[in-house]
């Protein structure tokens, strides 16, 4: 009997999720896994999560509506439910999260009939993990001045260029694919493909961040030969559907059960608020000392805050307009969590220091660890600089800085 | 760390009734009492040097007519006389207020009410019915260092007869009615007097705000009418406390809006090098933060106010949130609001030098961000 | 006996000045005397502060260093001792401070002779008040692009258009001017001018402040005749002229007697401090309040700071290039007396509210006063945009925004 | 609110001899240990994941060389074969080191020697002696919670014998001596052991720094030397305090100069929407933030460290001001030099990693500005 059928209420199947998750639990890995998915680089980490995700996917709770024939679950409504409980369970994460994330709603919303069918199943089961190749080591926050070129060579295109920033790329197999075809035509001129990483011509070079952890990537693209039919929409236009996929990236990703951060913002300042509490200084609690108190309230605030503006965008008549929360959310989010990561440094005072695996490090060293992995947050994905002209220019009409 | 959000509507019990108050309050304004006439009104009373008494200014035909139309007795219950409407109304219609800038004893009123229906006895009822019946009511509590709780008035009742002096009253010139804390034996109460009465003495502040008014009731014996019994105030003062502070929040959530249109307005029209300087990141980027500002603290007022209408436990909490994120972006957007207008904004002739003062005072009613903050700690 | 024969050693004449002053400190004014002298407007301390200023000239205090026949007292090198000691005494500010600090020194350097003999004694005494007439409607921070021509007219030049945030306007018999003289040439084409306040076709309109206060004014120039002997410099050396003036304003004012400031950097801070001690709030000073102290005490840090860097630009070795430390002074000092009344208005809550003239303000309103003319200080002059981008471009070689 | 600038050189005591030491150490280190050397050594040491243990890097040789020119020596008083040098001069060496984010025990040894001229024992100037004979010393008191005072030392000595641990100990691994605050019955005392005696066991921490070495001392009835008697340890870390928080200090200013010129660099060659970043004011403006930072930082060094060798009595506030400051510098300069380098300055091969990491842990040592402005208001 099929899942769908033995489940056919939102009550049940959430009670189901949330037995299932209690019951298959995966034991913790030897060594701790990165604190985010896009850090994944060692095999065993790999097969370790690849075989948790293929569990979930089995268990519904992946691509629990899409559509049997692309290898989902075929429910109504249900992802959302599964999504949750996922979040809340508080499990190891997804690691084709890309995949999941990116790539399903692209090819759900661009794609064609055979490339649905083709790449969805492997995504869910985690078989096939995606990377994305957006980033150029010239383009930076100019994404669209991006050189990468895709020449047309019969039914093939044949791409030379290089990609970097490029998570998971040592462990793709697929990589999604923005190249120029036309070089007079800065945003009409790029078109999106689907390029496999065991192509001739792809090399991949690890990235180190300033954390000592990998998953970031350079991938070198030489006379790499990509088929004319792993290419999604129009010639010219994959500006457009990278676009599209980006804004809408949390909704549709949704959708496939891709389950964005396995955190929510308060877990963050409650933590913290709990390391304040816990960690004594001259015999007392840091949390006594009211100006520390006072800089960890005031994230508390803007934390909360956060949460209620999400409320608030789903009351059209209260938010000013349809993009000007969701706009905001990248930039407060990133910068919001850079701050609670300082102000954490000075709760722990001179144990700031202790990194990853030192004994006496407060939560394993993941509190100066996650520290520097803020700066993923305010640099990439359109720096928090680029997410202020964005602001003022789309939501408040200031001209324009470019 | 409460966070029962599960009693509350998802759209902060905001609906249609609530939004065409809203819609009706900008059009009664901007009919009626637009920033034009305030600004006129203004002119002409600048030097500080001169020495008059500021009343502050007030267009009373504007406050009868918003009598008239029931939005001082919006939060009044029904059995005085009221629409019995919740905190989430009253706080859409003071953002309005506030965005307006509006010289009003409205917010005060509002105050007022929740106060009183905190105290739920015959006495408090038979004010609510005279705020029902159109009467402008103003509250205070504080010493003249400007204490943020009543239980440190200096005010003592004797008898039912009031002395001492309670400082930064709200709106009180334009009050028929004043309700003060006041010391017994037996625990804080809460009196209500005329402020025509006999041993009632106000003195108006000269204060910066020129869209408010400010004094100072002086008492020598005054009979004033018990509202609760001596004990009750305290507890009647906490409950209504988050009301109190979310009205105040609501009002700068509406003025810093306000900033906030005024001045990505001007950055797009001023020209400097041969560019509107909304160009220049150095002018685009604070702009940009003056909404993000902004945006936080008007979702904290929402948030606040539901939880004040439907899940009482984290009422205290999120407006405590709200007070002190409004309080922290009236500062800001005060100053980056004059400071990006330039020469221009810095000039009584310029609406932004209004605004600008009325969030600052704003910033401090019921206390700042940190006032605020060093009051939550306790709750989590 | 002229005062330079009977004050011959530095200590005696420091000696007579303090004794001068302590003897001759001035009863205060009915109405409190505005913050700055560019912001007096009534008669009545108009002629307050004219008397004031002559009495000090009079006892030497003002042109100290100056040669007789310009009205000086003939001293070599006194005047910084005079003028110290006049900051000292806390007595009145000059209410001249233009003619003192810029036109004098602007005409020791680049007037006539007969520009010199007529103009410096009048300033000295007080009897010719001057204004400064360089800011523009439509120029603002762009100070170059400043539209009021001059036309040549025989001996005459005929001037049209109009200044702004003229301080002293209304008050002033004489205008610093600069007028474009040629169209073509943005900093070339620009002439410095002495122009009559009293001339036909000079209109005068108070700027009120948000304070309330006025001081600054419009001025409407319409077929102004200036002679062309009141031309400081030659034709196109205007923009020269006035820059070379206001860097060095400050050191050149001080050879006449100008005093800047009467309040030093620490006066302030020390002044936030004392009143922090001595607010009350439920019962105890706000001072024990430790998130309002730990800012208090990052705006001293930083005050001690900027005394330092002061000291450190006298050490070649150490102050990283001749202009690094100078150029921040403005900016610094504009930005820091702002934050530091921001914090006064917390300190002082509530009582905030308070305005010069409530019986119950706080050392009489000044508090609310100097918060809202800390504006004065972060827009006009260059604003701390405006120096951010200096800085960034002359000291640091940045490329320029413009 | 003492300020008595009068007994002190207006230069900060600054003169031609620490111009020539400090010219000396930057060719020295350009030479001898420069930034690509580290780099190299960093490279491949990078996963975190893998948990081998990390001593932080150490150029011994180049130690070996400045011992023998006698800069490790400077402050060493002549009676103990060294130059007998003040502060000031420490701290223009101590700023080159931050500038380089040199690993070197130099930091340490001359914080050392301060400690041990306020002690002025003959047990203290024996180990003054050792420095002047090319030893490393490092010191500590901290217990596991980062305390940043020596009373709260858990360490406990009985006839000369002590136990417990003491953690946070900079460059410990690299140290020939080392410096202990220890607890007797009659008060606080300071003992000196050696690194390799019985009983003393070097745990070495896994860091974020990578210029650095930190570890804790485990004591097990070691047998040290007591350098001062019990109770005089107080006073001796409380007249040497300014001296040791300066150098910290010092350090942060030479690496926020650092961070600032090569931001400032890349914003000139970095191109983005066809021109250099350093264009853009969101890119131009945090940038001078951090000169106006790294600026008041540096002078509030040299005022301090000229106060600690000529105003004794000045010196405690005007150092606590002086790591406030550099303390929120270090924070600001790391923060927005990342930042302002985009993605190539958050990798492992960039330069502004090894000085982000350097400036963050600086900013904690002895505490941060939070702690320093926190002792400052006991003296105003």
């Amino acid at each position: 009997m099929a899942l769908r059928d033995e489940y056919t209420t939102p009550e049940a199947f959430r009670t189901y999720c949330r037995e299932w998750l209690e019951a298959n639990r995966p034991e913790p890995t030897r060594m701790p896994l990165p604190q985010a998915a896009y850090e994944v680089t060692l095999p065993e980490h790999r097969d370790y999560l690849v075989a948790w995700q293929r569990k979930c996917y089995e268990a519904g709770l992946i691509a629990t509506d899409v559509s049997p024939e692309y290898g989902g679950h075929g429910f109504d409504d249900f992802q959302m439910i599964a999504s949750n409980e996922v979040r809340r369970a508080g499990v190891p994460y997804f690691i084709n999260w890309i995949g999941l994330g990116m790539t399903a709603p692209t090819l759900l919303a661009h794609g064609t009939e055979e490339q649905k069918r083709t790449y969805l199943p492997p995504i869910f089961t985690g078989d096939d993990i995606w990377c994305q190749g957006f980033s150029e080591p010239g383009a930076g926050s100019d994404l669209a001045s991006l050189s990468t070129r895709a020449e047309k060579d019969g039914d093939n295109w044949v791409v030379n260029g290089s990609k970097v920033w490029t998570s998971l790329g040592s462990l793709a197999s697929w990589m999604l694919l923005l190249a120029r075809t036309d070089r007079d035509n800065k945003y009409g001129g790029i078109t999106y493909f689907i390029c496999s990483m065991r192509e001739q011509g792809v090399t991949v070079r690890p990235i180190h961040k300033m954390t000592g952890e990998s998953g970031f990537n350079e991938v070198f693209l030489e006379d790499v030969v990509v088929p004319d039919h792993q290419r999604i929409d129009a010639v010219g236009a994959g500006w457009q559907v990278a676009m599209s996929t980006l804004t809408s990236e949390r909704g549709a990703a949704k959708g496939v059960g891709a389950v964005p951060s396995s955190e929510s913002p308060m877990d963050n300042i409650e933590a913290l608020i709990a390391l304040a509490k816990t960690t004594m200084r001259h015999g007392r609690p840091v949390w006594d000392d009211a100006v520390l108190r006072d800089r960890i309230l005031k994230i508390y605030e803007r934390t909360v805050a956060v949460m209620q503006n999400g409320r608030r965008m789903g009351v059209p008549a209260l938010n000013g307009g349809a993009m000007r929360i969701p706009l905001q959310s990248k930039l407060v989010g990133s910068e919001l969590g850079q701050e609670l990561h300082q102000v954490a440094m000075s709760v722990l005072g001179p144990a700031a220091s202790l990194y990853v695996g030192d004994e006496h490090a407060r939560a394993d060293g993941k509190w100066a660890l996650g520290y520097m992995n803020t700066y993923t947050g305010t640099i990439s994905g359109g720096s928090s600089e680029i997410q202020r002209n964005i602001l003022g220019e789309r939501v408040l009409g200031l001209p324009k800085t470019k | 760390m409460s966070n029962s959000n599960q009693t509350q509507p998802k759209d902060f019990g905001y609906g249609e009734e609530q939004d065409m108050l809203k819609n009706a309050a900008q059009r009664f304004i901007s009919d009626l009492a637009p920033l034009e006439a305030l600004r006129k009104a203004i002119a002409g009373t600048e030097d500080p040097y001169l020495g008059e008494e500021r009343r502050g200014f007030y267009d009373v035909d504007a406050w009868r007519e918003m009598t008239a139309l029931g939005w001082s007795a919006l939060a009044v219950p029904e059995r005085c006389g009221g629409a019995e409407m919740g905190l989430v109304t009253a706080v859409a219609l003071a953002e309005e207020i506030g965005a307006a800038a509006m010289p009003t004893p409205l917010a005060s009123t509002l105050q007022s009410t929740f106060l009183l229906r905190e105290m739920a006895t015959p006495e408090a009822d038979a004010v609510l019915t005279r705020i029902a019946e159109g009467a402008a009511v103003a509250w205070g509590f504080s010493d003249a260092h400007g204490s943020l709780h009543p239980r440190d008035t200096s005010v003592v009742a004797e008898q039912r007869l009031l002395s001492g002096t309670v400082h930064f009253v709200q709106d009180l010139q334009k009050a028929d009615v004043v309700i003060l804390a006041a010391r017994e034996e037996a625990g804080l109460a809460w009196y209500a007097l005329d402020t025509g009465g006999d041993g009632v003495q106000l003195v108006a502040d000269r204060i910066v705000d020129l869209t408010r008014d400010q004094g100072r009731v002086e008492l020598n014996g005054a009979a004033g009418t018990r509202l609760v019994d001596p004990g009750a105030g305290e507890p009647a003062f906490d409950s209504a406390l988050p009301a109190l502070l979310t009205l105040v929040a609501a009002d700068i959530a509406g003025a810093a809006e306000w900033m906030l249109q005024a001045t990505a307005e001007y950055a797009k029209t001023r020209q400097q090098f041969d560019r509107p300087i909304g160009f220049f990141q150095a002018v685009k980027h604070p702009i940009v933060d003056m909404m993000i500002a902004a945006d936080q603290s008007r979702s904290l007022v929402y948030a606040a106010a539901c939880a004040f209408d439907f899940d009482r436990e984290d009422a205290l909490r999120l407006a405590l949130l709200a007070k002190s994120s409004a309080s922290d972006t009236a500062g800001f957007c005060a100053n980056r609001g004059t400071q990006l207008h330039g020469g221009i904004g810095f000039t009584w002739e310029s609406d932004v030098q209004i605004y600008h003062k009325r969030l600052m005072h704003a910033q401090q009613l019921l206390g700042d961000g940190v006032a605020q903050r060093s009051a939550l700690a306790a709750l989590l």
